[in-house]
């Protein structure tokens, strides 16, 4: 599975992608950022506020509660600020 | 063109600038074509205070989900084409970042989908932009404004592009 | 222009074609600009209907009023400019009409106060069409609708323009 | 006093303006609309549904109600179709 950062979470995590392959319990996209949180400080610099971080799954937007299971790529980003 | 045919829709995220003119002139032709929109969103300094912005986005995302509302606005008003152009990659201020053009047999519709289209551009499209001082060195990231979020909210927006 | 100038405000009315990229150029300057939206009118041939439209008006009145509600605009909300180009006369099917263009630092701003002119312009400003049909003949004046006069109340023009 | 008339009016009247000097009992444009009227059938063709004329005093649109004194120029048109 192919992760993505956009913006100031690609620069806290220190880098714009990976691949990863998380344990069978990371089922939603909230509990794939609680594990990325224990990865290290740079991701819990990135993450410490969920409240803030959008995702998306194959390019469309997602919640938290949403299930990764099939994703190619999930894509983690600031709210936008285009126009 | 009548309302029975496709609405012309295209979408374009491009690092180049774009011609206003030229694709408000795309959407003019057309019997049936009484009333053009225009939007061009431009980089401000602000007072001087910014050399421009770095706009950074998601490359295919971006496309798909103006492509996405696009579509939806000619669902909604019965418009007879609809083009968006945004730009990323280091934009000075002074130029221009976004481009909406509609076009419609009548007004309300061009501007009515104008607006649809700007609003969830700002709110929904994945770009991020950073302010360049004017010293040349990098800036904050920009924050989302909750305006914004209100002037797409009134659109019933999640249901639709969701 | 910060918001403590003068907004430019430019209102001509004309049996020339004007030259919207031109216009929107005009109001694209300036630090502050971060909004630019044009609307353009054009002669519909009505699906080959018509060969155009003859435009009669009230020379005189018809600049003193789009002036004033240009103005009443600028009152409304913080745009850096507006322009507004009537043509009278002959108009061939295609050609353009009208034209506004409004410039602020926020889109908003812009969008509402194009909508506001053209909503006003429809229904005060003293211009006459009538139809030339395919053939070349004159036909019948064109009725004011009542959707012109349901746009325009909405803004509570009366109290505005009066 | 100078008399403006356009479009259908003005095609209906026979002409684009003319001078007039109206009977001082004529004080209101409704007054005056009603003894333009009187003065034949092509005034009766061009004003004979009075709530579709139009009426401006002086460049500036009035009421059949408002007094017509100390006008220049009176325009009367129909309802407005331009934009």
């Amino acid at each position: 599975m192919k992760l993505l950062y956009f913006a100031w979470i690609r620069e806290r995590v220190g880098q714009a992608e990976e691949d990863i392959d998380p344990p069978a319990a990371v089922r939603t996209v909230g509990d794939l950022v609680a594990w990325l949180r224990g990865r290290g400080e740079e991701f819990e610099y990135a993450f410490g506020n969920e409240t803030v971080v959008r995702a998306a799954i194959d390019r469309t937007h997602v919640q938290l509660d949403t299930p990764i299971e099939g994703a190619r790529e999930i894509a983690f980003f600031p709210p936008m600020t285009g126009g | 063109m009548t309302m029975d045919e496709q609405p012309l829709i295209d979408v374009r995220v491009q690092a180049e600038p774009f011609d206003v003119a030229a694709e408000a002139k795309r959407l003019s032709a057309g019997s049936d074509v009484g009333a053009v929109v225009t939007f061009t969103g431009i980089c401000r300094s602000d007072g001087g205070r910014l050399n421009g912005l770095e706009l950074e986005h998601y490359p295919g995302m971006a496309e798909n989900e103006i492509t996405r509302v696009a579509e939806e606005a000619a669902r909604r008003w019965p418009i007879s084409g609809a083009i968006a152009i945004h730009r990323y990659g280091t934009i000075a201020a002074g130029e221009d970042i976004v481009l909406v053009v509609t076009a419609s047999a009548h007004r309300g519709a061009a501007f009515a989908a104008a607006e649809f289209l700007m609003d969830w551009l700002k709110t929904r499209a994945p770009f991020w932009k950073r302010e360049i001082f004017a010293d040349g060195t990098a800036g904050p990231w920009v924050e989302a404004k909750a305006a914004d979020d209100d002037a797409a909210g009134r659109w019933n927006l999640d249901k639709a592009a969701e």
